[in-house]
């Protein structure tokens, strides 16, 4: 536990600015479709915000918040729903991932809009969750029964 | 349309969906019981299998499969070519993918103890990179499945031996980095000049700017970035380490398949994205014959040196690839034809070798091949695999391997390279002292090091995959003249664009 | 004047490229720190990133999103688009996709790095081999000499 | 494009690459590496690539350097060469 | 090491700038991969096509949205292989 750890300015910034972050990673991945941005961008800045709560609060606070089989479970549903977009086209009759044979709106562009934005928002939950599980595991164990064996 | 007739038109892109979405649910699969994974990957290689046996079948009857993945036309999205060579190589990579599935249980279980659920996510993945690499057939597109293969290596290797492990992992991250990097770069290159990603598309527009140094430089990249990925003989430093040390299950793997794959790649782009006139035209083709024969010597010679009998079979792999890429560099047709045999040779041959040193190392702990002795009484069913793999490595008449080598001599024949048959019957002789050693100690051998020999053979689960394997050597070497007729004249043929649809 | 800074400028920016990915090549190949190879490997693959990139560019042009508001009409965006030059977007999507990768392979090579350390407790490439040959007294060469010695006998 | 600001900037990508492979102490490398990711960010933007820049910065600049520090932290904070 | 490195990048750079005297310039609008059918067609057609203004995100996740999944997959085989290497193991 350093000093940066301990500074209650330090803590309240984070706890405050957390949710702002993760408000912005979400605006990032839902106006991925009209600017810069997008499913993978949004992931990072979410997963850095987890990030930058578990660097303050000590990792095992932040697994509080996001657990081992949370993560892994994240991860797989981020892509089965990309994959299942893409394996759904093929069941309304069109080749994988081809957006606008799905029947669900009467404008083909709008549906693809749509699913677009289906689509950034799966690779989102996998980044975020990827990302998170990437640093939990680099980062340092707090306690020495943690610590990898081999 | 029925249900199965949809299946059926979107089998091109599920060979590589299905692996991937069991890749990712195996964490889940995992999580409800720690011992389903094996079932799950065992169905889903059968399945895989099943697939690409149908695609594969479909392309023999009614020639090259396109595939337009999310509905768009070829230049503008990624489209998806199944053609006699991708199909035959996506079938390879099914089989072995199946077999060493199967033999996996009791490996994992004992050499990767409490992750297996994390391994066979990543052995799926791996399968899926490989197979995207093989049926893609837009050039980046296949960037991005060459490194989904590349990260899934690296971790398969690095969770052999301790330390070594590890260590072979990092270097061969290194040099599969500097590949990736070089063919990302020659990627680039050929879109700067052309504007396309499509290899079709890219083979009809390059003929008009052969002149343009770009090309060429793009050529190079592609060449040096294949040749370390497949272990090409003076870029092969990663290759004997990570073939050591990696757990025997990803060794079987990562030998039988991912350097075919590589070797397969290698051919497509001189041969589908450039063409055969241009890559002769610049010597790509001498000089690759030339480093394939030194790659064959160097390979065969340094095999003899080694002791650790995974360590020997990674440095006769050496000298294996050199034999494919030998073929594929004299550009006739029965060069070629053979190259494409020694690829489904290989992969057969080495896959049971790796396998039956997995399960020596299973059993008795013992991976130094003079302590062999006696285990020809220990464990007879696996090292009479042995025997006939090595058998057909050394090409002996009756094996696959013996075919592949004929047909490597008289394509070196017509071209007039006398010196490649003296290569090929000088490492024929080298092969024979290597594996004469082990088999001496196996069965001729005083037991001083087994000490108590009863038989004591490998589990079913390990011998059932290791003796199909050797079954399969065993009969195409009488029945290769269906594989050859259906599958590699033709497609050696329409490789060198000497008629025929490819 | 500014046809001349054109020259240079497009040379420049290719020389600069071309310096950049051989220092990150030079890292990983010369550089005995393993995490000063995976530096070099992330300046390396940045640097033809930047080549792509520069390949998308083209004199003013503007960012591949089009001018005018969101979806619906599109016939009058369509007109929008003949107007306004547009960088070229694909060599954008591939790099999107090609930076992803790159950081997944940094992050396993620094799980490999810790791994090494873990077992080695170094990341210098050349203590890391002498332990290794430390670790190993020959074994392989002395059983050799041991199963040559007991065919001897026979 | 605004070629004085892109030549200095491309200048300044050199120094940082040139400094990140042979400062000795590794924190500094790092340091170095992710301001010489921002900056390639900024050329990015500046070459019309939003897209691109953007991700470089929350990647390159930011994950990535985190990766880094945290195997810092793991490892040996100093470099032979 | 050191010199052999060195030789190594000096060969490649060497081949780097011999190629690219041949590069279409920078900022060329009339460089063939600006001027390839591909390109024209995603500025033109992308958002009747796929219903989205940003162009980059309508090739990334529509026209080559499988090279997207791809990418997504490698992202989690990066953290499977993380996982595989550094977590403790299971009992």
């Amino acid at each position: 536990m350093s000093r940066i750890q301990e500074s209650v300015i330090i803590r309240t910034v984070v706890r405050i600015m957390v949710p702002f972050i993760q408000l912005f990673a979400l605006y990032v991945i839902m106006h991925g479709a009209s600017g810069p941005g997008g499913g993978f961008q949004g992931g990072v800045i979410f997963g850095a915000a987890i990030i930058l709560y578990a660097m303050i609060y000590g990792i095992a606070e932040g697994k509080r918040k996001m657990s081992d089989a949370l993560d892994k479970i994240l991860a797989s549903t981020g892509l089965t729903i990309f994959a299942a977009t893409g394996l759904a086209c093929i069941v309304c009759g069109g080749m994988f991932l081809q957006y606008n044979a799905v029947p669900l709106l009467p404008d083909p562009a709008l549906v693809s809009k749509y699913l677009i934005d289906l689509v950034e928002i799966g690779i989102g939950i996998t980044v975020l969750a990827v990302m998170i599980s990437l640093f939990f595991d680099i980062s340092p164990p707090e306690s020495e029964s943690e610590e990898v064996e081999e | 349309m029925t249900g199965f007739e949809l299946i059926a038109t979107h089998l091109p892109v599920l060979a590589v969906v299905v692996p991937l979405i069991a890749g990712f649910l195996t964490p889940i699969v995992g999580w409800i019981d720690r011992r389903l994974p094996w079932y799950w990957v065992m169905l889903a290689m059968f399945v895989v299998l099943l697939i690409a046996g149908s695609n594969l079948a479909t392309v023999i009857n009614s020639g090259t499969i396109h595939y337009k993945l999310g509905g768009w036309d070829p230049p503008f999205g990624i489209e998806y070519v199944i053609d006699l060579l991708n199909g035959f190589v996506c079938l390879i990579i099914a089989f072995i993918g199946l077999m060493v599935s199967i033999y996996s249980l009791e490996s994992v279980k004992k050499e990767v103890p409490g992750k297996t659920t994390q391994f066979y996510s990543v052995f799926l993945l791996l399968i899926t990179g490989l197979m995207g690499m093989t049926i893609t057939g837009d050039i980046f597109n296949f960037y991005v499945f060459l490194e989904i293969s590349s990260l899934t290596a690296y971790a398969l290797i690095a969770m052999g031996d301790r330390g070594d492990g590890v260590v072979a992992s990092f270097n061969y991250l290194i040099m599969g980095t500097v590949a990736a990097s070089f063919i990302l770069l020659g990627i680039g290159y050929l879109y700067a000049v052309t504007g396309t990603l499509n290899m079709a598309d890219m083979q009809s527009i390059l003929p008009s700017i052969y002149e343009n140094r770009v090309v060429l430089a793009a050529l190079a990249f592609f060449m040096v970035g294949f040749s370390i990925k497949v272990g090409l003989f003076p870029l092969h430093a990663w290759l004997p380490d990570a073939y050591t040390h990696a757990p025997s299950t990803a060794s079987a793997l990562i030998a039988g398949l991912m350097t075919k794959v590589g070797v397969y790649a290698m051919i497509r782009f001189m041969f589908g994205v450039f063409t055969p006139a241009f890559v002769i035209d610049v010597n790509m083709t001498e000089i690759l014959t030339w480093a394939a024969a030194l790659a064959i010597i160097v390979g065969s010679v340094l095999a003899i040196a080694q002791s650790d009998i995974k360590r020997m079979l990674a440095y006769s792999s050496i000298s294996q690839i050199g034999y494919i890429l030998l073929g594929v560099g004299l550009v006739n047709v029965i060069g070629m034809q053979g190259g494409l045999l020694h690829i489904l040779n290989h992969s057969l041959m080495k896959c049971a070798l790796f396998l039956v040193a997995g399960a020596i190392f299973y059993r008795t702990g013992i991976r130094n091949l003079y302590q062999f002795k006696g285990l020809g009484k220990k464990m007879p069913v696996t090292t009479t695999v042995f025997l006939v793999a090595a058998l057909s490595m050394i090409g002996v008449p009756g094996t696959v391997g013996f075919t592949s080598k004929w047909y490597l001599a008289l394509g070196s024949i017509e071209a007039d390279q006398w010196i490649f048959v003296a290569v090929i019957l000088v490492s024929s002789l080298l092969n024979i002292v290597y594996f004469w050693r082990i088999f001496d100690n196996i069965w001729f051998g005083h037991p001083h090091e087994i000490e108590q020999i009863k038989r004591d053979e490998a589990p079913l689960t390990m011998l059932i995959p290791m003796v199909i394997l050797a079954i399969l050597c065993v009969f195409f070497g009488f029945f290769s003249c269906y594989p050859i007729e259906y599958i590699f004249e033709p497609l050696a043929k329409a490789l060198l664009g000497l008629g025929g649809a490819p | 004047m500014s046809g001349i800074i054109d020259v240079v400028y497009a040379e420049y920016n290719y020389w600069i490229y071309v310096t950049l990915m051989m220092i990150g090549f030079y890292a990983m190949i010369a550089k005995k720190n393993l995490i000063k190879k995976i530096i070099g490997a992330n300046i390396f693959q940045t640097a033809i990133f930047l080549f792509y990139i520069s390949l998308a560019d083209v004199t003013g042009g503007t960012a591949p999103i089009l001018v005018g508001g969101h979806g619906g009409e599109h016939a009058e965006h369509v007109e929008h688009a003949a107007e306004v030059i547009y960088t070229n977007p694909v060599p954008h999507c591939l790099i999107l996709t090609a930076i992803v990768v790159a950081v997944s392979t940094t992050a396993v090579a620094l799980a490999l790095i810790i791994r090494i350390y873990n077992e080695y407790g170094s990341i210098e490439e050349d203590v890391i081999l002498a332990a290794r040959r430390e670790l190993q007294p020959e074994f392989s060469e002395h059983a050799r000499q041991k199963g040559v010695a007991e065919v001897g006998e026979q | 494009m605004i070629w004085i600001l892109d030549i200095t900037m491309l200048f300044f990508l050199v120094v940082c690459a040139i400094a990140a492979i042979s400062i000795k102490d590794l924190l500094s490398a790092i340091i170095i590496l992710s301001a010489y990711s921002l900056i390639m960010a900024i050329v990015w933007v500046e070459m019309h690539s939003v897209d691109v820049g953007f991700t470089e910065a929350a990647v390159g600049a930011g994950i990535t350097t985190v990766l880094f520090i945290a195997t810092l932290a793991r490892t040996e904070g100093r470099s032979e060469d | 090491m050191k010199t052999l490195a060195l030789f190594v990048v000096v060969i490649t750079g060497a081949m780097l700038i011999y190629a690219g005297q041949d590069l279409p310039a920078f900022g060329d609008i009339n460089s063939p991969s600006y001027q390839a059918p591909m390109t024209q067609y995603f500025i033109e057609n992308s958002e009747t096509e796929s219903g989205v203004t940003n162009i980059v995100t309508a090739l990334l996740a529509s026209y080559r949205g499988y090279d997207t999944l791809g990418e997504t997959a490698v992202i989690f085989t990066a953290g499977m292989a993380v996982m595989l290497l550094l977590r403790r193991r299971e009992r």
